[in-house]
């Protein structure tokens, strides 16, 4: 009874944070699901927009019931984003991260000078509170359910080979360019369900929203956490909605200590944060003897590498 | 490529090479049959291993190339010839022990770009021509160290005397030369740095055999120029054409050594690396002819 | 796969320990993301240790400002604070609070709107009696509705968003909207005889947007100056020659520059390098230090503020003789007078109340509005707006001369907005 | 032309559009020279060039330095600040991430911290308001064309010396051995150590490179705009963006070209257009330019490895 008391009252305490974390965790979840597959996009963010004016607007200017608001503004977001998958279905790498950085920034830009439907540089405000905790919480377990069973089986194994090889998964006859926009799809709905959980709980939407910071912080979540797995984008939402949070207690230093945080385990934690967790994982059931997997990279790869002094 | 596998065939138990039993290699010695200057060899390889991570690549090899000569070593796919040849040159990226010295003076362990500036130069695997710089740009790289004007020149004219068809080429990219001249690029790239030693990683790989034979006599043309030749190869039949000694890697240890002569008429050598025998499906499947095709196109 | 898996145990080692010292750094310092204040006096940061527990001391009134102390707009939010805490001085001194003192604390926002939403949660869930909110619109705008829901009244400052008093009746703004003193600047161009103005705005700010394609039109029709060119470009631009150029054309009287941060100070300049001799004006982003760089470029721009210390209102007075005595050797400015006042009208209100809980203070507010004005450190300030939760202030206009402010014109105070009188 | 201020404006405009062009050309080639080379896309960069105008003004404000000793101990900074990353960070990532992908972002990340860092540091000695070098370290005046067209002196330097930096540049990376080097580098760093090239050095000169040019953008920048703040280096930075993808990543050349076509484009719209959409432009470019050539206007094909 005691635990259940006091967990109560660190949720309490907590709820603001914990609000943002999941929300976090969703666009989070947009570029992980997007980068394990080999998919250097970051237009969750755009999407992340477009979902929280749709979703936003929807409940507040036509009166519509919420959850199918969210719906049509993921599926809006679905559609634009399996458009933009075809649209640049040529580019790869960081030609791709630009690109969808420029399209991020267009959308911006878009509901910047569209002040009929978005209030423009005012913004749209007013909008009535229309999602509980819970209701995002059950998103984001469900999301991170299906990022899981995407990571394991057929589906898992096949996006890991287009992501490694795209020649080899070719000639397997995996149609990569179906498993591309796929992961593109699913990335562009999880970034507007993010955006339309935001619009939805916090009532206000700027155009300022989703710009440059917000790319910057997403993909940092990600890298920081791990994007090799749901969990290291989960960890990623979490330590970087929390810590600058706590940092600015340091006082008018604190982002730079944030910085050189981001460098060190950018630098030295090549799997990110959550490999620690991994690693410290496998060390307490005993030094696991080398996976064939680990041989085979090593065969596949010789160590070849500059010889910088 | 690499194996864990312990237990060479030289030798009891983990240390075949240390103990009482005389290291194979060292019986006749290639220095008395090659061409011995005064002094030390122009490249001496003691107890050198290689070890990635768990994996041990190569385990205690040493061997010796005399100043002026040219030896080989011959080896299956995986053997560890090119892991050796790595830690040679400073470019692996591995645990590497064992001491190398190059006509006397120490040089393990340092990285690549000093190796090269004290006079010994690797030809990677596969040739590695820098691809979007033109072929005259790839032989000026190879003399980056040497600053003076008119000796590069020089250096230039020697190697396009050599092989000619870099100076009809010389303005084409690298990456559009066939895989025969861009072997050529990389002998002449090698020599622009004017080295005593040149380390040859599988010079005559994913070529056909008519190219084969100028690549061996390119080896030779470069060794009368005064080089010692430290040749790697799977190719066991053209290496031996040129080679004065030579010696045998398996799962990265020395199997056996001897005079050219000598190997070619070792029955084990015969068999699993001529080909000469019964077997010879599973030789040429170690050998690789298939892959050389392959790699051809 | 992943060769990510293989951890490099030194720099992994060290990545631990710098992010294990910075959490335990956090976790032991986490009564300080709430520090109070201790730059004014010594009183206040004697009872910190106390306003900061969860149980209430008789004696004191626990506030906090949810307000950015670093990040975007860190300068602007040190300046409010200064006069905030101003503010505190006097009100403890003056026993006008029956005998309690006000304790501020604060929280920094870091001027982003995540931070700023969980900071001022954790304001609300505090025995903070009130909250000041953060100055930026979009951090006030996410934060005014966790105060309404947490039933606290929340002062805002400095930002001046519509609709964000709308989110509710515990929602106060006590910085007058430059649109109330804006009229200063137009009526002194039209004495001048200003006929043809130019203009450039930031499109992407709602106050200077409005302010420059509804507001600026009415008024200078009144007065019978035309708006030639009206460029709206967004804050974010860098580069001016290509506006300058279009300022130019059709030889206007004035130019009007309605943007923010250093676009001011730079197009200024380019308009002076380029031999423009006219009158510049700006709205009054331009204060505190915006258009030092411009050096005497910058030279007689006009601007409307809130506050200078050349007014004579006595309440202004009053604040600038406090200000200087808390602060030697430096001048108050706008911002400071914005938390100055906002202070005081929280401080009044706890007077009139006579109680300081949460409900007694917006009972306080309520009581306070009801009375129509109070003196604050930018003049007599009139309250207006929807059930007069924001205030009208007289403003003025003042010039840019050699490094500093100079008053043109004091505003009319008691007014809803200052008058065109030279219609 | 003279006596219609129609064409006079035109011309104005161009003149705008050209010493725009410069100014993005300053920013971009040191960007560009590092992704080019060493693939790494150094969001620190625009950090950097705030950072040197930062350094400019500490240096000249009290009067301690003049303008060219003040510019050249701000490129140097400016350099020491990208080598610093470099020598910290990037260096590691290349020589020890086995996949490249992981690689590439982990540089972006360790690079957005650096920025964060650097960005910190001027904030906060400057108060994060606005600041700028005095005046009287450069004075600033304007020569009159023809009709009311002008130009300033330090457009003119501005133009001036993103010229020579372009032409330097380029001529550096495809004739001089050092450039052959670089090179080299960027396509094959292992066989370029087996050459005898000190990759690690080529490496850090690279980025010095790198860094001094944002330096001498950002110096010459602050002079011109007599003020800026430290967002500034990112709204370059976005453009910056637009300049490489349009270009072609690691041409010299297309980074020019493009910088040129975006400023004119910019200017156009800012002179005839949608102001408010002048943002837009240049992320419309991209896509467009990514949808039609997504190598870039300006890059050759590239070569495989063999």
């Amino acid at each position: 009874m005691q635990t259940i008391a006091s967990i109560s009252s660190w949720y309490a305490n907590n709820e603001t944070l914990i609000q943002e974390i999941l929300i976090y965790a969703l666009l989070a979840f947009s570029i992980q699901v997007a980068l394990r597959s080999g998919i250097f996009s970051l237009a969750g963010v755009g999407f992340y927009a477009i979902g929280s004016y749709a979703a936003g607007l929807l409940v507040k200017e036509q009166a519509w019931p919420t959850a199918l608001a969210v719906i049509a503004a993921v599926l809006l977001c679905a559609l634009l984003g399996w458009a933009l998958s075809v649209l640049l279905v040529r580019l790869r790498d960081l030609y791709l991260a630009l690109a969808t950085v420029a399209f991020d920034l267009m959308v911006g830009v878009v509901a910047l000078n569209w002040s009929s439907l978005t209030g423009g540089p005012l913004g749209t405000v007013g909008i009535p509170i229309s999602v509980t905790t819970l209701t995002i919480f059950i998103t984001v377990l469900g999301a991170a359910a299906m990022l899981a069973l995407m990571q394991r089986g057929t589906i898992g194994r096949t996006l890991v080979a287009v992501r490694e090889d795209e020649q080899l998964a070719r000639s397997l006859s995996v149609n990569v360019r179906r498993y591309r926009e796929l992961a593109f799809v699913i990335s562009s709905m999880l970034g507007a369900l993010a955006g339309a959980y935001h619009a939805l709980l916090f009532t206000d939407i700027q155009a300022t929203d989703a710009g440059f910071e917000l790319i910057v912080l997403a993909l940092t979540m990600v890298v920081i956490g791990g994007f090799g797995s749901w969990t290291g984008a989960l960890l990623g939402a979490i330590l970087l909605t929390w810590i600058p949070i706590e940092l600015t207690s340091i006082g008018q230093w604190w982002d730079a200590v944030y910085g050189a945080m981001m460098i060190v385990v950018a630098t030295f934690i090549p799997g990110g944060l959550i490999s620690l967790v991994t690693i410290a994982g496998r060390a307490s059931r005993g030094r696991a003897r080398p996976s064939l997997l680990r041989r085979g990279s090593a065969a596949a790869a010789p160590p070849a590498s500059s010889s910088g002094a | 490529m690499s194996s864990d596998r312990a237990g060479g065939q030289p030798g009891p138990g983990g240390q075949p090479w240390r103990g009482g039993q005389p290291g194979l290699g060292e019986q006749p010695g290639p220095g008395g049959q090659g061409a011995s200057r005064e002094g030390a060899p122009a490249l001496k390889i003691d107890r050198l291993s290689v070890r990635y991570g768990h994996i041990t690549a190569v385990a205690s090899v040493s061997l010796e190339l005399p100043a002026g000569a040219i030896v080989a070593v011959l080896g299956a796919n995986g053997a560890g010839k090119s892991s050796t040849l790595g830690a040679v040159a400073g470019s692996v990226k591995a645990h590497v022990s064992g001491d190398v010295r190059l006509f006397g003076e120490r040089v393990g362990g340092r990285p690549s770009h000093r190796i090269v500036a004290r006079g010994m130069v690797l030809v990677p695997e596969g040739r590695r021509v820098i691809a979007p710089l033109s072929v005259e740009e790839n032989l000026l790289l190879g003399a980056y160290r040497q600053r003076s004007h008119k000796q590069v020149r020089a250096k230039l004219g020697e190697v396009h005397e050599l092989f000619p068809v870099l100076r009809e080429r010389r303005g084409s990219p690298a990456g559009l030369l066939s895989g025969g001249e861009q072997q050529m690029l990389a002998f002449g790239r090698a020599l622009m740095a004017d080295p005593r030693v040149i380390l040859m990683d599988e010079p005559s790989m994913g070529l056909a055999p008519a190219m084969v034979d100028r690549v061996i006599d390119a080896v030779r043309a470069i060794n009368a120029l005064g080089k010692s030749v430290l040749l790697v190869e799977q190719n066991a039949v053209a290496a031996l054409r040129v080679a004065s000694y030579a010696y045998v890697l398996d799962r990265g240890r020395i199997a056996s050594s001897g005079s050219a002569q000598t190997m070619r008429s070792d029955p084990v050598v015969a068999e699993v690396f001529l080909g000469l025998h019964e077997s010879a499906s599973r030789a040429s499947a170690e050998q690789g002819p298939g892959r050389s095709e392959a790699a051809r196109s | 796969m992943f060769s990510s898996r293989r951890l490099r145990w030194p720099g992994g080692a060290l990545a631990l320990l710098v992010m294990a010292v910075t959490i335990a750094a956090c976790g032991s310092s986490k009564p300080s993301t709430t520090k109070t204040t201790s730059t004014v006096s010594s009183t206040s940061s004697s009872v910190a240790a106390s306003a900061t527990s969860s149980t209430e001391s008789a004696g004191t009134i626990p506030v906090t400002f949810v307000g950015d102390e670093t990040g975007l707009v860190a300068f602007v939010g040190k300046e409010v604070l200064k006069g905030m805490e101003v503010a505190v001085k006097r009100a403890n001194a003056s026993g006008e609070l029956h005998g309690k003192k006000i304790v501020l604390s604060v929280m920094d926002t870091a001027s982003n709107v995540s931070t700023a939403t969980v900071k001022m949660s954790d304001a609300v869930k505090s025995n903070a009696v009130a909250v000041f909110g953060p100055l930026l619109s979009n951090e006030a705008l996410a934060t005014a509705p966790i105060a309404e829901r947490g039933k606290v009244v929340d002062i805002e400052t400095e930002a001046e968003v519509g609709g964000l008093l709308q989110i509710g009746k515990y929602i106060y703004r006590l910085t007058p909207s430059e649109f109330l003193y804006y009229p200063l600047t137009v009526d002194h161009l039209a004495k001048l005889g200003v006929k043809h103005v130019n203009l450039v705005y930031a499109s992407d700010n709602p106050t200077l947007t409005e302010e420059s394609t509804k507001l600026l039109p009415e008024w200078t029709k009144k007065l019978g100056i035309s708006i030639g060119t009206s460029v709206g470009i967004p804050s974010t631009t860098t580069e001016f020659s290509s506006i300058v150029t279009k300022l130019e054309t059709g030889k206007p009287e004035a130019i009007g520059v309605n943007m923010i941060g250093p676009a001011i100070a730079s197009i200024a300049s380019a308009l002076r390098t380029s031999g423009y001799k006219g009158t510049i004006f700006c709205d009054q982003s331009a204060t505190a230090g915006s258009l030092k760089p411009g050096g005497s470029a910058a030279n007689g721009i006009i601007y409307g503020v809130l506050y200078s210390p050349e007014m004579s209102f006595p309440s202004s007075k009053e604040f600038t003789k406090l200000y200087e005595e808390s602060f030697p050797g430096e001048k108050p400015q706008g911002y400071d007078a914005t938390g100055y006042d906002a202070m005081t009208a929280f401080a009044d209100a706890i007077a009139k109340s006579g109680s300081d809980t949460r409900e007694g203070v917006l009972k306080g507010m309520q009581e306070l509005t009801v009375a129509g004005s109070f003196d604050g450190g930018s003049g007599p300030l009139k309250f207006t707006g929807p059930e007069h939760r924001e205030v009208s202030g007289p403003g003025a206009l003042v010039e840019w001369k050699e490094g500093a402010e100079h008053m043109l014109v004091q505003g009319t105070p008691g007014l809803e907005s200052q008058p065109l009188k030279a219609q | 032309m003279p006596g219609a201020p129609a064409a006079g404006e035109m011309l104005q405009q161009l003149i705008n559009a050209i010493v725009f062009g410069s100014v993005l050309t300053l920013f971009a080639l040191g960007l560009s020279l590092a992704w080019g080379t060493l693939d790494v896309l150094n969001l620190a960069h625009g950090a950097v060039f705030i950072f040197a105008g930062y350094l400019t003004y500490e240096l000249t404000r009290q009067g301690a330095l003049s303008f060219v000793p003040a510019l050249i101990v701000s490129m140097v900074g400016a350099g020491a600040a990208t080598v610093a990353l470099e020598v910290l960070a990037f260096r590691f990532i290349r020589t020890r991430f086995a996949n490249k992908r992981q690689a590439e972002l982990s540089m972006l990340v360790a690079s957005i911290g650096g920025a964060i860092i650097i960005d910190q540091v001027v904030s906060n000695e400057t108060g994060a308001t606005t600041f700028g070098p005095p005046s009287s370290i450069f004075k600033v005046r304007e020569y009159h064309l023809t009709g009311s067209a002008g130009i300033t002196n330090i457009q003119i330097l501005i133009v001036v010396v993103a010229v020579l930096a372009a032409v330097g540049l380029d001529q550096w990376v495809r004739r001089s051995r050092q450039g052959r080097a670089v090179r080299a580098v960027a396509y094959d760093p292992v066989t370029s150590g087996l050459l005898g090239v000190n990759v690690s050095f080529v490496a850090i000169s690279t980025m010095f490179v790198a860094g001094a040019l944002a330096g001498l953008a950002g110096v010459l920048l602050a002079v011109n705009l007599r003020a800026e703040e430290v967002a500034v280096g990112q709204d370059y930075l976005l453009t910056a963006f637009a300049i490489l993808i349009v270009g072609g990543v690691g041409s010299v050349r297309g980074a020019v070209l493009a910088a040129y076509l975006i400023a004119i484009a910019e200017t156009a719209v800012v002179a005839y257009g949608p102001t408010q959409w002048r943002d837009g432009i240049a992320f419309l470019l991209i896509l467009l330019v990514l949808l039609v050539r997504p190598q870039g206007l300006f890059a050759k094909a590239q070569f495989q490895r063999a």
